[in-house]
């Protein structure tokens, strides 16, 4: 176990530099030059301002030296200096870690919760509930996310005035943005739940336990919905993606503060420091929830325990 | 208890029962017996209401626990099942839910219709292994499904069929994966159960056990029942013809006229397996010649699928060595290997788990199968060899029965053409009839390709019939080995006489008294 | 400016959003419009500028600037303490300007707007010597710009750094206090009780009316509309035109509108390259787009077409200009016909010895406004009619930089806010080159409109300065450097409550003089 | 799934599918002859009549330049299907062989693949895209690249966790029984075991990659104007979603149309392979 643990650890950091370096070589090698970046387009400064900046930021040195001091940098914990906002990285993304993360979370438990009630609602039975059942959660995945966002804040942000159509004070702020980011998830995943559970449906042991007289509730809740559930963890990598890649579009729509929309600008304005350091916290994220996976596999599933491959 | 009258089940223009009445009373006995796949599991499913949703069902009568079951709906149905009738499906090494603990599964149905105190069900639980005769119950219970050899998995699914004392007991098969011992230990529970007030419906494709249980028998064809009558009756002078050959497949000796070869085609020396702190397999040394057959018997969980799967590498030997027509073979990497594979094949004691269910018949065993045109011609005709049809090439093995599963198995075993076949239990599913169909069409390979085998089988007569050498293990080890009469008629180890002791003889059924112990 | 009836009356929270967050706080580092509005409430300038060009005092009490126009002298408040008690005197002035052309400071904006200044003198505690190394006419308007604001001598000693950040550490002695800041969010100010030095240009004296103001960040337009609609805001900064007409029907709203002054959004020609470097093809290209009605479609009626560089409400507007240069689609042809392209390709535009008249125009999507990107592509399909084919080409920052330093484009379009005349200099004066932070984009080399420039920098004779800004209106409207588009208007949405949210010369909105009515 | 107790099995004619079948007709006419489905050029401006509401000359109304929206809906399905099912399938394709390689290809090859779709799961979508798109330029193609190369990821990991359970089954055992090379019993049993949750998000991802396009085009990365194009239409037309719903939802419910359409389609595909009734 420990040896596992510190085989993982040491895979987590590698896995940190790399993300660290890609972002690195990325931002470098594309084409133009970063103070004009920083500058951008509508500036009125000067060439001296420009070569302040380059200076400053050490743009002048070959690239290998650049890279050698931010890696050293990022060694120490140091995660350099936004260009764009003149500000210690960390201090840029300290108070955007909380409202992404909150935003994150509560649209996964919901769309995690979504699904399974879905699946329970359709599961088993057949008829007109499960056919609206299936059908509402067909549109849930169809619909793009932000697109849903405009319309839910056009109708109980603007017309009725049920919620906050912005910011993120308050659990009111959460709703709509939460439910934006969880729908189509939870469309995703209760199709891949359903799937799933036809599969298993024709198993013997599913047969063997309504013999017992078990009901289809019981069946779901003590046998078929674990089955179930093995492919919603193999999806949490990309639920987890679709977290990160929906929080840029959601947070721009419901104006809440957050990674997403730091993401947003510091690529425009190719703010290397932040975006390096915002690879580094979703690589980190990334190992994390895989290292989560690996050990909901064992959990749920005892077959894969045995034979110890699972990585 | 049951009562039931033209019942007839179709599935699409198939009718797989047609017209069958049957009862089962309280504390009595009638077993189902037929060839394979003529409707037997599907009665049975038929009378929970779980006959499946590609299948139609109707009946004149239907009556369990005195209530009129045709109007039955769910609640209803869940009401019956487990507590008024108890069911262990045919397809034992399936049946329990492989992410579920055992203890779980077997409690699950006195949580269900709390037939128990919800804190004496553990208890109850260990009490329930114990008595259909699992050793270490304490341990087992806190296992998954998968960590239990075939035969703990059906005595398992024997303990959680019986957990909530239901009036009516259908068994499915209860036996097939169990060595004689075991068997014994089970039919007499059945037959404790029984005179304890609960009616048992049997379904066995074996004579021997049914003529151990049954009071009364009923004889099923294509779905049809050809002929009933009190056990003794049916049994000891059979009317229909169609039961005398049912009966009367009295195995023989299928090794005579054909002398193994002297080329050693598979050799194992000093194999030896662990799962954690149980031993599965220790130190078993084999030596199998061309046109050899080794007949392998022993204990349930005594480690011989463990072995068997070691010799065709599918699982690497913490000990010990396999060798393949004189060269290595357990100790090459699989990209190594492939290329021989087609050398030595095996027929899994869990078909139905070695089918990708997405897969037809026809493409399962055509897998089997070298590249090139006439594979679906070469499939049908290996089908045809082990006793099915074309009608059966484009099914998927969810609609087949659990014999027919088995066959398929065989074929495709045979259509990559090996020379040597490692059997898991090969024909545990099979009656008689069949059984003897099979065992021919493996003497004729043997005969004709010199065939080698090693036949793994809890039924002892099958085992003499083919075997020329014969190993018996127990607890993971070889107790005894020799060639084949030897072994039978002076067995040495005292578990050896034990198990041949308790096994239900043919020559036992003609004065087997029902009631008998 | 927007005033309700009732007497003002102090307390309460007015939130304001706008669209766009500033990077960066700090305005003489920042050349953001936004930074310049919200850094206004903290830090007051010397001087304010009144709506018709005049100077009124703030800081400075008065000032007097000698005869060669390169030194000003300030005689400054005394009564005047920054929020964090370090006194207002002439140190504090110099500490300032000095910061603002240092190159540690990386100035994007206020190092240019404070032109030539050479250095600034400590006569007494309360009077300052600014020298400048020319004379440059436009200084007193720079001062009185955000960009130039004084901040605590001491904030800029021990947080200089943070400044960017924008917080409690930015220290000024304006009527509120920068109190926190959310990232993403918001920046929260608080009243600071003791102001009483608001500038000659404001409605009352004393302390601001606000206990709070809130300035919130909502780039999405919908949201924002959104927000004053439900009341969670009560002004709305940037209304998408096409929704101000819906807006103003609406109980509880009102909708004030004032034009932007500056350079109005123009399209300027690549003089230095074929096609543009011929007259007839730049006004048959103008002639060709109307742009009175693409103004019409575009803004809902709300915007003016524009008619000179100039926006109307900028000092020195030249209103002769108007109606001068109508769409004229005939005349496009006839023009171009006389220019050679005279073929036509299968898709229907014109060719010239076999080359198609293609043309394109360089944009950064990620500050080009929708309705902005709706109206080049207006523009594109009306020159598609007269045969031309505009390609809009996207590029991100970095990228359009140095392609449009070297000229590698044909059109390149935008609009500057400002109400200093002078910013014609910027766009027109052949040394402002795009490369060396001017704005140079049309590429004019003109010595006439280079020597109208200049000398109406070197005075202060307003009459005179006029004078030569219209004649610079008039040669690049007869001489079709650039074609303007639209007069912008900077519309509010403001909810009854918000009374007298005041405007300066920019139409950027002021605070000082707002209030709310009870709940 | 539902127990035949005393029953017939149900023999209900799917409507779904039927449907969904006709809107993926209507879908191909439009990509392939868009004149049928309009008379109306989608780039020809009407300033004097800009923002109209659906009516008689423009059944889905017209845009802030005057342009009919039912021909801009039309013409767009080119492009946006493109970018939508060829970024899809690039993506889906890349990441299947990775995650089947990954979970068939033994331990080592396993951990490495996995680590290094870590790293590439890291990289925002939006930022390999841009990087992708800085370097090959804008336009359709690139887009489409650009969005597909970063979904490769996430469909590597999908494939990889349901294939290591197929990898595991009885089935997969005996295949290794038979002597059936690697290769084939990836192709035969794992894929098509692993295909269920994949093809959804293939589906979904239609969709999501149309979208993804518009961030991009968003970002001035996609195709320029005045190409035509969902997602841009979307991102255009939500900015007067206040005062004219039109332009903004007939493109929205176009891409919803499509991602329905191809889920409900792919779906019952799925279950006629498998020979089930679902
Ligand atoms: N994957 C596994 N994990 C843990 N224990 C296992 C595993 N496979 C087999 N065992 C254990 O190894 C022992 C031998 O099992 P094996 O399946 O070889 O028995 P068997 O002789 O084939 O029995 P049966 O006749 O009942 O099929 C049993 O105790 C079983 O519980
Ligand atoms: N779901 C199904 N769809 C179609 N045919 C089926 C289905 N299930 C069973 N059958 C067919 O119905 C017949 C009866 O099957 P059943 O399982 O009842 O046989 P059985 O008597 O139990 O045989 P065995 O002894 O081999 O288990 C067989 O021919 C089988 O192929
Ligand atoms: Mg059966
Ligand atoms: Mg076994
Ligand atoms: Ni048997």
């Amino acid at each position: 176990m420990l040896r596992f643990a510190a085989r993982r650890a040491l895979a987590g950091v590698a896995v940190l530099w790399a993300a660290a370096t890609l972002a690195f070589a990325a931002l470098h090698l594309l084409p133009g030059d970063v103070a004009d970046a920083v500058l951008g387009p509508n500036s009125g400064a000067p060439p001296q301002v420009r070569a302040q900046i380059r200076q400053d930021y050490g743009l002048d040195d070959p690239l290998p030296a650049q890279y050698l001091r931010h890696m050293a940098a990022l060694a120490t914990g140091d995660l350099g200096r936004s260009y764009q906002f003149g500000l210690p990285v960390s201090r840029v993304l300290a108070d955007q870690v909380g409202p992404t993360a909150e935003l994150a979370v509560s649209a996964a438990v919901l769309s995690v919760g979504l699904a399974f009630c879905a699946a329970l609602a359709t599961g088993g039975r057949g008829g007109a509930a499960s056919a609206i059942a299936g059908g509402i959660g067909l549109l849930a995945l169809s619909v793009p996310s932000y697109w849903l966002g405009i319309l839910g804040l056009a109708v109980f942000s603007f017309r009725f005035g049920l919620l906050p159509a912005a910011g993120a004070d308050g659990p009111q702020a959460l709703v709509l943005p939460a439910i934006t980011l969880a729908l189509p998830l939870a469309g995703v995943l209760a199709q891949v739940i359903r799937q799933q559970l036809h599969a298993i449906g024709d198993a013997p042991f599913v047969l063997t336990a309504r013999a017992r007289g078990a009901g289809e509730r019981r069946l779901l809740a003590r046998h078929t919905l674990r089955h179930a559930g093995l492919p919603v963890v193999t999806l949490s990598g990309w639920i987890t993606g679709a977290l990160m890649g929906g929080a840029v579009l959601t947070e721009t729509v419901f104006a809440r503060p957050g990674l997403g929309r730091v993401l947003v600008t510091a690529v425009g304005s190719r703010d290397i420091p932040v975006v390096s350091a915002l690879m580094l916290v979703s690589a980190a994220a990334f190992v994390v929830v895989n290292l989560l996976v690996d050990l909901a596999y064992l959990v749920i599933d005892p077959r894969l325990r045995a034979s110890g491959a699972v990585t | 208890m049951i009562r039931v009258e033209g019942l007839v089940v179709r599935f699409g223009d198939v009718a797989a029962v047609r017209g069958v009445d049957l009862t089962v009373g309280p504390g009595e006995c009638l077993a189902l017996i037929g060839e394979s796949g003529s409707g037997k599991s599907t009665i049975a499913r038929a009378l929970l209401g779980l006959a499946g949703a590609e299948a139609s069902v109707a009946a004149r009568r239907l009556e369990i626990g005195g209530r009129d079951a045709r109007d039955f709906d769910e609640r209803a149905w869940r009401a019956v099942r487990g507590r008024l009738v108890g069911f262990v499906a045919q397809d034992a090494l399936g049946s329990l839910d492989p992410l579920r603990r055992v203890r779980d599964e077997i409690a699950e149905p006195m949580l269900i219709h709390r037939t128990a105190p919800a804190g004496e069900i553990g208890a109850r639980v260990v009490d329930l292994l114990g008595r259909v005769g699992v050793p270490e119950p304490r341990v087992r219970a806190a296992q998954y499904p998968h960590e239990l050899s075939g035969g703990l998995r059906q005595r398992a699914l024997i303990a959680s069929a019986l957990a909530a004392e239901p009036g009516v007991l259908i068994a499915d098969e209860p036996t097939t994966a169990l060595d004689v011992t075991v068997q014994a230990r089970i039919l007499d529970l059945l037959a404790d159960a029984r005179r304890a007030g609960t009616g048992l419906l049997l379904i066995s494709h074996d004579p021997a056990v049914v003529a151990r249980l049954a009071d009364r028998v009923a004889v099923l064809r294509d779905g049809e029942v050809v002929e009933s009558g009190p056990a003794e009756r049916v049994l000891g002078a059979p009317e229909h013809p169609y039961t005398r050959t049912l009966l009367d497949a009295v195995p023989r000796a299928r090794t005579a006229g054909s002398p193994p070869g002297s080329r050693v085609v598979l050799e194992a020396t000093g194999i030896g397996k662990s799962y954690g702190a149980r031993a599965a397999v220790r130190d078993v040394s084999l030596r199998l010649r061309s046109g050899e057959t080794i007949g392998v018997v022993g204990e349930s969980g005594s480690g011989k699928s463990t072995l068997a799967r070691i010799l065709m590498g599918l699982v690497r030997p913490d000990a010990g060595e396999v060798r393949l027509d004189g060269a290595p073979w357990s100790a090459l990497p699989e990209r190594r290997r492939r290329p021989r594979r087609g050398r030595i094949q095996l027929v899994h004691q869990d078909p139905h788990g070695s089918f990708d269910p997405r897969l037809t018949v026809g493409r399962i065993i055509a897998e089997a199968l070298p590249r090139g045109p006439g594979r679906r011609a070469r499939a049908l005709e290996l089908l045809e060899m082990v006793g099915l049809s074309a009608g059966h090439l484009d099914r998927r093995p969810r609609r087949l029965s659990g014999g027919q599963r088995q066959r398929v198995a065989i074929a495709r075993a045979l259509g990559a053409g090996p020379g040597v076949l490692v059997c898991d239990e090969p024909v545990s599913a099979l009656d008689v009839s069949i059984q003897a169909q099979i065992l021919d069409l493996l003497a004729g390979l043997r005969h004709r390709l010199g065939l080698a085998m090693v036949f793994i089988s809890h039924d002892l007569s099958v085992v003499r019939g083919v075997s020329d050498t014969v190993m018996v293990m127990k607890d993971g080890r070889v107790v005894e080995e020799g060639p084949v009469a030897d072994v039978f008629e002076r067995p040495s180890h005292p578990y050896t006489r034990t198990l041949l002791a308790a096994s239900p003889t043919r020559a036992s059924r003609a004065h087997a008294a029902p009631h008998e112990r | 400016s927007g005033s309700g009836g009732g007497a003002p009356r102090a307390g309460g929270t007015l939130t304001f959003t706008t669209d766009i967050e500033p990077d960066v706080f700090d305005p003489h580092v920042s050349p953001a419009d936004i930074t310049g509005v919200i850094m206004r409430n903290v830090l007051d300038s010397l001087v304010a500028e009144d709506r018709d060009g005049s100077f009124k005092p703030w800081l400075a009490t008065s000032w007097k600037i000698s005869p060669d126009g390169r030194s000003y002298t300030f005689r400054l408040r005394e009564d005047v303490t920054f929020t964090d008690g370090t006194p207002f005197d002439a140190a504090a002035v110099k500490a300032n300007l000095d910061r603002v052309v240092a190159p540690a400071t990386k100035s994007r904006y206020a190092a240019v707007l404070i032109g030539p200044y050479q250095s600034a003198e400590v006569a007494d505690p309360h009077t300052v010597t600014v020298r400048l190394k020319r004379p440059y006419a436009p200084f007193l308007h720079a001062l009185s710009t955000t960009y130039l604001g004084i901040y605590s001598p001491k904030a800029l000693r021990e947080h200089a750094a943070d400044l960017a950040a924008g917080g409690p550490q930015n220290v000024g002695s304006g009527p509120f206090l920068l109190a926190s800041r959310v990232k993403g969010q918001q920046a929260v100010f608080t009243r600071n009780p003791a102001y009483d030095w608001a500038p000659g240009t404001a409605r009352h004296r004393g302390p601001a009316y606000l206990d709070k103001l809130v300035i919130g960040f909502l780039p999405e337009n919908a949201t924002r509309v959104g927000a004053v609609g439900s009341g969670q805001s009560d002004v709305a900064d940037f209304l998408p035109a096409g929704q101000v007409r819906s807006l103003a029907g609406r109980p509880g709203l009102r909708v004030l509108s004032h034009e932007s002054p500056g350079l109005v959004y123009s399209y300027y020609l690549n003089t230095e390259r074929p096609p543009f470097d011929r007259r007839e093809a730049r006004l048959a290209v103008r002639a060709a787009i109307d742009t009175a009605l693409i103004t019409k479609a575009v803004f809902a009626g709300q915007y003016r077409p524009a008619w000179s560089p100039l926006s109307p409400s900028t000092p020195a507007y030249d209103a002769t200009v108007e109606n001068t240069w109508p769409y004229r689609p005939g005349e496009a042809d006839r023009l171009l016909d006389g220019l050679g392209w005279t073929g036509r390709d299968t898709d229907g535009y014109r060719t010239k010895d076999g080359k198609r008249f293609a043309i394109t125009l360089l944009y950064v999507p990620a500050y080009t406004k929708a309705e902005r990107r709706t109206y080049d592509t207006a523009v594109q399909d009306a020159l598609r009619k007269v045969g031309v084919q505009l390609t809009l080409k996207p590029l991100d920052g970095a990228a359009y930089t140095p392609i449009r330093d070297r000229g590698d484009y044909d059109i390149i379009a935008f609009a500057w806010g400002g109400s200093e005349p002078d910013l014609l200099r910027t766009v027109f004066h052949s040394a402002s080159r795009l490369a060396d932070g001017g704005a140079n984009g049309a590429r004019v080399h003109d010595p006439e409109i280079d020597a109208w420039l200049d000398r109406a920098a070197a005075t202060t004779d307003r009459a005179a300065r006029a004078d030569l800004y219209a004649k610079v209106q008039r040669k690049v409207i007869a001489e079709g450097y650039s074609v303007p588009a639209f007069v912008a208007s900077r519309q509010l949405a403001v909810r009854d409550r918000a009374r007298d949210v005041g405007f300066d010369t920019s139409a950027w909105p002021l605070f000082y003089d707002a209030w709310v009515t009870g709940r | 799934m539902i127990p035949g107790a005393l029953t017939r099995p149900s023999r209900a004619r799917p409507a779904g599918p039927v449907l969904a079948g006709a809107v993926l007709v209507v879908l191909a006419v439009a990509v392939a002859f868009p004149g049928l489905l309009t008379g109306r050029d989608p780039v020809v401006t009407d300033l004097t009549a800009a923002l109209s509401p659906p009516g008689a000359g423009h059944p889905f109304g017209t845009d802030e330049l005057g342009r009919d929206v039912l021909a801009r809906v039309v013409y767009g399905a080119r492009t946006s299907l493109l970018i939508g099912i060829g970024a899809t399938v690039l993506g889906a394709l890349g990441g299947t062989v990775i995650g089947l390689v990954a979970a068939a290809g033994g331990r080592r090859v396993d951990q490495a693949l996995m680590r290094i779709l870590d790293v590439a799961l890291a990289v925002p979508e939006l930022l390999l895209a841009l990087v992708i798109v800085a370097f090959t330029g804008t336009g359709t193609a690139n887009v489409l690249v650009a969005v597909g190369v970063a979904a490769v990821p996430n469909y590597a990991r999908v494939v990889r966790g349901q294939a290591l359970v197929a990898v595991r089954s009885g089935y997969a055992e005996a295949a290794v029984g038979l002597g059936t090379p690697w290769p084939v019993i990836v192709l035969r049993h794992v894929l098509p075991n692993v295909a269920g949750p994949s093809l959804l998000l293939a589906t979904t991802g239609t969709g999501t990659s149309i979208i993804s396009g518009s961030a991009l085009s968003f970002l001035g990365l996609g195709p320029e104007p005045p190409a035509v194009e969902w997602g841009v239409m979307l991102a255009d037309g939500r900015e007067n979603l206040a005062v004219a719903w039109w332009p903004g939802v007939f493109p929205g419910v176009a891409v919803v149309a499509v991602v329905m359409s191809v889920t409900v389609v792919g779906r019952w595909l799925q279950a006629r392979a498998e020979g089930r009734t679902a």
